[in-house]
């Protein structure tokens, strides 16, 4: 149980500290160590391959893709100085509408919880599900969803680089 | 081994379509004709394989792949082969190849892309037609129907630059689309009825049930297929299609405009005798317009000066003794005269168009003459596919044409068989009308008509008066027409002693009229047969006479007849005006309800201010909501999310 | 609290042991390195300090403790002091999982045998490739924090190698899984384990000579070492990404640099090697053959080092997508068409 | 031992974190990473319920996820570095025309 709380906490504050810091990069680090966190959640689910795979796709993938990201647009610190010349609806005001909303998103889940009941029992034992199971399952029943992201990620990644490819010097 | 047989000339099609620019004439050629042969070889072994087989289980199937599946509608990509099919194919190839093999000096003054795209059309159009012909159901057919009438309209169409070629071109595909519109209404109609499209499915279902007496659906059913081989078979109304689209090269005339697309109706007919044959009221109706057919077309037919025009109407009356026979009930009549007239038609279209050639590109009879000295092959293959048409024994037509005359006067149809007759002797003399001008006579008494115009694009390079340029058929055209010339003479032999239609039997199901062998045993006491036969060949006979007596002694009478008669005669010259009447009562009127109605009424009345009006309210509605719009990511996603909150609240207040 | 065993006491021991090994063998790769380097440019290398020089590597780790700390006035402060950290530390965590020897149990000290090893993990070598993973943020971070050019276009430089070759390394790795049918490592050393026609060891190099040579170049890229020592090419980058690292932050890069080169070595001994099996010595001493096999590749990783010339960087790049990716899809591709129809 | 509400529990947490992160921040990145996060706190409550119910299946859209998420990351950056490029900036609200 401490261990759940432990990483519960650092997964939370961590996350609030990615929302309240203003240069990215220290966003982005704290973001891997939320993900971190959450990676021994998923051990303590029994579900070492997801942690395992967290680390390796989000953290050492996707979060070094921020990173490069980042520090090649030299992570420029939020601007906030033309908020008094927009529209009203973009100013800074009406966005903590938003974190507001956000909160009475979770007050509405916690409600959704405890009105559902159940879910307050521990798991029930269980083997833990082998990589050998999870590889079964993706490459037979997940089939034809495992091409279609395959193709999802071929299509990113030529997007990707057309996107960021710089436009030849024109003549 | 079924599927290769449509699959050679597809392949030979791909490459010459793909290739055929970057490659020489004699490569190009070479495709296409190896195409065709290895088709037509892979056609008679098959063809061997089925007569193998014992009679009454002469049928072999393939089925290439499950085309289209949807709740009860299956339909597989089906080929079948059985004896009706097994002629045609051997028509298609066999006849294909040879003007596959003439088309190669024919063409031959083509630039080489323009070479390759005629090989590459010709192949597409012999993978269609076998298609049609191999198709086991209704659909797979409909794909070769269209398929060839595409294939018609590019090759009508194929010197596009001159305007005749692409106007007819177009008529044949805009007629053509009429009849395929009764044919698939036919089609759909065949699915609603019988639950199948398939040929065999739908026959077995259909002789369970008793003939109609009254015009029942059977009757819709078959009346909508016979609109659709009007169209494609060129009967009335719908054949003015085919006389323009002698507008496309000779060959193609002779392939698809003379002895396989155009007998595609008649095959269809065939194909579902079963069917036709529970619905007698539409088989009179099948005798009576293919009997009108060819008297009409055979007297348009006496008065033309184009070549190929006389031999179009030709096929047409030809065809309407087709569809004659198919309307009496006997098919394989219709079938065996499909096939011999095949080879003596293929053979006196590409016979003119060996004179075309030699005259570099000259059509008008009136400014040939006498040419049977310079052209001898020619000339005699000519001959010989004139007797085999008007119906002299032992040549091929004769079996056929008889065969047809005694089946529809032993039916009973004593004024079907008179029109016939008629049209026999019309028959005769037109085609050695046709003989005489072109080839006796001389020349010069034509040759102050010589301002001509050149019909074809590439005519310039010859002088068609010059006699010192004549030359006979070259080699690849002289094959072709003594092979077809030779088919002309014995292909009718194999039906002798009516082993032709025994073949044939199974493919049309069980007999409702009685069998020939009935019908023989009722009139032969009598003569009847022999009676009709003596008169037919009279009948012939009588013609050729006529022909000769007009056109080849004493040319001054008949142009005294035609002046005697002027009023018939320009009725005749003119088609029986059925082209204006068409103009008038059906393209004018559409064009004014166009132009008029729905154009500047509809179209700029209603639509566009529909249009418009729609378009004016939402940009001023635009106007105020665009203020809600800020542009800003964020603001939108807060709706968004916004709206999650709210339905998530309400279904827990609930 | 779980009761204390001498269970516990000896995994604690093996903790405590291979952390300093560790420690010790980065000290050693040292010493080798300079005399090896010596050797191979013929001349006689460090040999004042101690017997043969071998106390050398302690002097310069006691002069680095004594150097001054700097830290440039415009970097990052914390990032630019947890960079080594993170190296460092990768480094140590990433042979956590990596068995060196059989059950043992230490000539009847213990009552039931235990693995030589730290912690036995059933999904090893994803833990290996996902910490392998880790450590690029300990070079982008230094490069970035620095607040120095050579720093920045070193550490990205690494970043962008580490995460190119990482693709053929996990290539590599996965056709050994296939052959090996576990995801652990002791078990893939097991399965090598017997010879075949009684003389040809049951190595998976055996099976997978193309595989050992991805796993092998891709590790050289991985730990940055010559010719693929591109965050630190001295003579364009000053020294990479740790230009502006003075002292002990220092010691820690080099550290972690040479204990991942342990690591690699071990990794492939594991996989490839067939771990601590050879012949002449009892299951229980392994370990020997396993430190012997490490040492020859640790040889091999500095013979290549002051044999071949530093690659270009588009050279570099365009090996590894367009020679090492193919060449380890196609691997495992045959790998696995292998298994399915041969069931090797 | 935990219970799968808690799991859950940390799970709305950490979306509205992410949803919050999306509204306050005017950075591009760091949005992205907001939805990072949300993606994250998806994730755990299907690994949560998987485990649950003793099945794979929970794992095995995490997994979809996570190359969903991957794609969209490359997207996503590879658009922030063509906005920045055009106005130098990371502000979403910079970005407020179609066309410029």
């Amino acid at each position: 149980m401490t261990l759940f709380y432990l990483f519960a906490a650092v997964a939370v504050i961590a996350s609030l500290l990615v929302i309240a810091q203003r240069n990215p990069i220290y966003s982005v680090l704290l973001l891997i160590a939320s993900f971190g966190a959450l990676s021994g959640l998923y051990v303590m689910l029994d579900a070492p391959f997801v942690a395992v795979t967290q680390i390796i796709v989000y953290a050492g993938a996707i979060m070094v893709l921020f990173l490069f990201v980042v520090m090649l647009l030299h992570a420029p610190a939020e601007e906030t100085e033309h908020d008094e010349r927009v529209h009203p609806l973009r100013r800074p005001g009406p966005m903590w509408f938003g974190a507001v909303l956000a909160a009475a998103l979770v007050v509405e889940l916690l409600w959704a919880l405890t009105r559902a009941g159940g879910g307050t029992g521990a798991f029930p034992a269980a083997e833990v599900i082998s990589v050998r199971a999870i590889g079964q399952a993706l490459f037979t029943d997940y089939a034809f969803q495992f091409e279609v992201t395959s193709i999802l990620i071929l299509v990113a990644m030529v997007g990707a680089v057309i996107l960021a490819k710089r436009e030849a010097a024109k003549p | 081994m079924l599927l290769l047989i449509p699959a050679f000339p597809l392949v030979g099609f791909l490459l010459n379509a793909s290739f055929g620019r970057r490659v020489s004439k004699g490569v190009a050629a070479t495709i296409a004709c190896a195409a065709m042969l290895m088709s037509f070889a892979v056609s008679v072994a098959a063809v061997a394989r089925l007569v193998g087989l014992p009679a009454d289980a002469r049928a072999i199937a393939q089925t290439a792949f499950n085309w289209i599946e949807s709740d009860t509608l299956k339909i597989d990509l089906t080929l079948l082969l059985d004896p009706l099919s097994s002629v045609m194919i051997l028509v298609v190839t066999g006849i294909g190849s040879l003007i596959h093999v003439y088309s190669t000096a024919y063409m031959h003054d083509e630039a080489d892309p323009e070479y390759a795209r005629y090989f590459s059309y010709l192949n597409l159009f012999a993978a269609f037609m076998l298609v049609l012909v191999l198709g086991a159901n209704f659909l797979v057919m409909f794909v070769g129907w269209e398929g060839v009438g595409l294939c018609s309209y590019l090759l009508i169409g194929f010197w596009y630059q001159k305007k005749s070629a692409s106007d007819a071109g177009k008529k044949a595909f805009i007629v053509n689309r009429i009849g395929d519109w009764g044919f698939i209404l036919g089609v759909l109609l065949v699915f609603v009825r019988f639950g199948t499209l398939d040929f065999q499915k739908v026959a077995g279902a259909a002789s369970q049930l008793s003939p109609e007496a009254t015009f029942g659906t059977l009757s819709i059913i078959t009346l909508l297929l016979f609109i659709g081989a009007t169209g494609k078979s060129a009967q009335i109304p719908l054949f003015v299609w085919l006389p323009d689209a002698m507008e496309g090269p000779t060959p193609v005339s002779a392939l698809i405009h003379a002895a396989t697309m155009v007998t595609a109706g008649v095959y269809m007919i065939g194909r579902n005798a079963v069917l036709f044959g529970h619905a007698p009221m539409t088989l009179t109706i099948v005798a009576i317009v293919g009997t009108a057919t060819a008297l009409i077309a055979g007297t348009i037919g006496l008065v033309q000066n184009d070549i190929k025009k006389v031999l179009a109407y030709s096929t047409v009356s030809q065809l309407g003794y087709m569809f004659l026979a198919m309307g009496v009930g006997a098919y394989a009549a219709g079938i065996f005269h499909l096939y011999t007239h095949a080879f003596f038609k293929a053979l006196l279209f590409l016979g003119s168009g060996a004179v075309i050639h030699a005259l570099s590109g000259e059509q008008d009879m009136r400014k040939m003459g006498g040419l049977k000295k310079d052209l001898p092959i020619t000339y005699w293959t000519f001959v010989v596919g004139a007797i085999a048409i008007a119906g002299v024994p032992p040549f091929a037509g004769f079996f056929s044409k008889d065969e047809i005359l005694f089946r529809t006067f032993a039916s009973g149809h004593t004024v079907l068989w008179g029109v016939g007759l008629l049209t026999a002797l019309l028959t005769a003399a037109y085609m050695f009308r046709l003989v005489f001008l072109t080839f006796h006579g001389s020349r010069s008494q034509s040759e102050n008509h010589s301002n001509h115009d050149n019909l074809l694009h590439h005519s310039n390079d010859l002088n068609p008066s010059n006699h010192s340029h004549l030359h006979d058929a070259p080699l690849p055209m002289a094959i072709a027409l003594i092979v077809l010339a030779v088919g002309s003479i014995t292909a009718g032999w194999v039906g002798l002693g009516g082993r032709f239609e025994k073949f044939l039997e199974p493919s049309f199901g069980p007999p409702l009229s009685e069998s020939r062998a009935g019908l023989q045993a009722g009139l032969a006491e009598g003569g009847v047969e022999t009676t009709l036969m003596i008169v037919s060949v009279v009948v012939a006979l009588a013609g050729i006479g006529i022909a000769a007596y007009f056109f080849l002694k004493n040319r001054a009478a008949a142009d005294r007849m035609a002046e005697r008669f002027s009023g018939v005669h320009r009725v005749l010259e003119h088609k029986y005006y059925l082209d204006e009447i068409y103009d008038a009562a059906i393209v004018q009127p559409i064009q004014i309800v166009s132009e008029d109605g729905l154009w500047k009424g509809v179209d700029i009345g209603v639509i566009d201010r529909t249009v418009n009006g729609v378009g004016q309210a939402v940009s001023g509605t635009s106007e105020v909501l665009r203020l809600f719009h800020t542009g800003s990511v964020r603001a939108y996603a807060a709706s968004v999310f916004l709206g999650a909150v709210l339905v998530l609240g309400y279904y827990l207040w609930r | 609290m779980p009761a204390i065993t001498p269970l516990l006491i000896a995994q604690l021991v093996i903790i405590v042991v291979v952390f300093h090994a560790l420690l010790l063998a980065a000290a050693a790769m040292v010493w080798v390195e300079r005399r090896l380097a010596a050797a191979l440019q013929q001349r006689l290398g460090p040999i004042r300090v101690g017997w043969q020089g071998l106390l050398q590597p302690f002097a310069d780790v006691i002069k680095l403790m004594f150097k001054e700390e700097l830290r440039p006035k415009a970097a990052d402060a914390i990032l630019f002091a947890l960079a080594p950290i993170i190296s460092a530390a990768c480094a140590f965590a990433a042979f956590a999982v990596v068995p060196f020897g059989a059950k043992t149990t230490f000539f009847g000290l213990l009552d039931e045998p235990m693995k030589l090893q730290v912690a036995d993990v059933n999904v090893a070598v994803l833990v290996i490739f996902g910490i392998a993973s880790m450590s690029v943020y300990g070079i982008v971070l230094a490069g970035w924090s620095s607040n120095s050019k050579y720093s920045l276009i070193g550490g990205l430089r690494s970043s962008a190698q580490m995460i190119s070759y990482e693709l053929s390394y996990g290539m590599a790795l996965v056709a050994v899984l296939i052959l090996g049918n576990s995801l652990s490592l002791t078990e893939i050393v097991n399965g090598q384990a017997g010879y075949w026609f009684g003389f040809i060891p049951k190595w998976f190099i055996v099976l997978q000579p193309l595989g050992f040579l991805i796993y092998m170049t891709a590790g050289i890229a991985e730990t940055n070492r010559a010719p693929f020592d591109f965050p630190e090419a001295e003579q364009e980058l000053v020294a990479g990404y740790h230009t502006e690292y003075s002292s002990m932050s220092f010691a820690m890069f080099f550290l972690a640099e040479y204990i991942n080169m342990v690591t690699v070595s071990a990794v492939a001994t594991d996989l490839f090697l067939g771990g601590w099996h050879g012949p002449f010595l009892p299951e229980s001493l392994g370990w020997i053959w396993f430190l012997i096999k490490v040492g020859a590749l640790l040889f091999f990783y500095v013979w290549m080092r002051w044999t071949l010339p530093r690659y270009r960087y588009d050279q570099l790049m365009a090996f590894g997508w367009k020679v090492l990716l193919p060449a380890s899809v196609l691997n495992l591709l045959a790998t696995a068409a292998g298994v399915l129809y041969f069931g090797l | 031992m935990p219970t799968l509400n808690d799991y859950l529990i940390l799970s709305a947490i950490l979306f509205a974190i992410g949803t919050a992160g999306v509204f306050v921040r005017r950075n591009l990145i760091t949005i992205l990473l907001s939805i990072e996060i949300m993606l994250n706190a998806v994730n755990l409550s299907f690994v949560a319920f998987g485990r649950s119910l003793g099945t794979a299946d929970g794992q095995i859209i995490v997994f979809f996820v996570m190359t969903v998420a991957a794609a969209e990351a490359a997207v996503g950056l590879a658009i922030v570095i063509g906005l920045f490029r055009h106005r130098e900036s990371l502000n979403p609200d910079t970005f407020t025309s179609l066309k410029w």
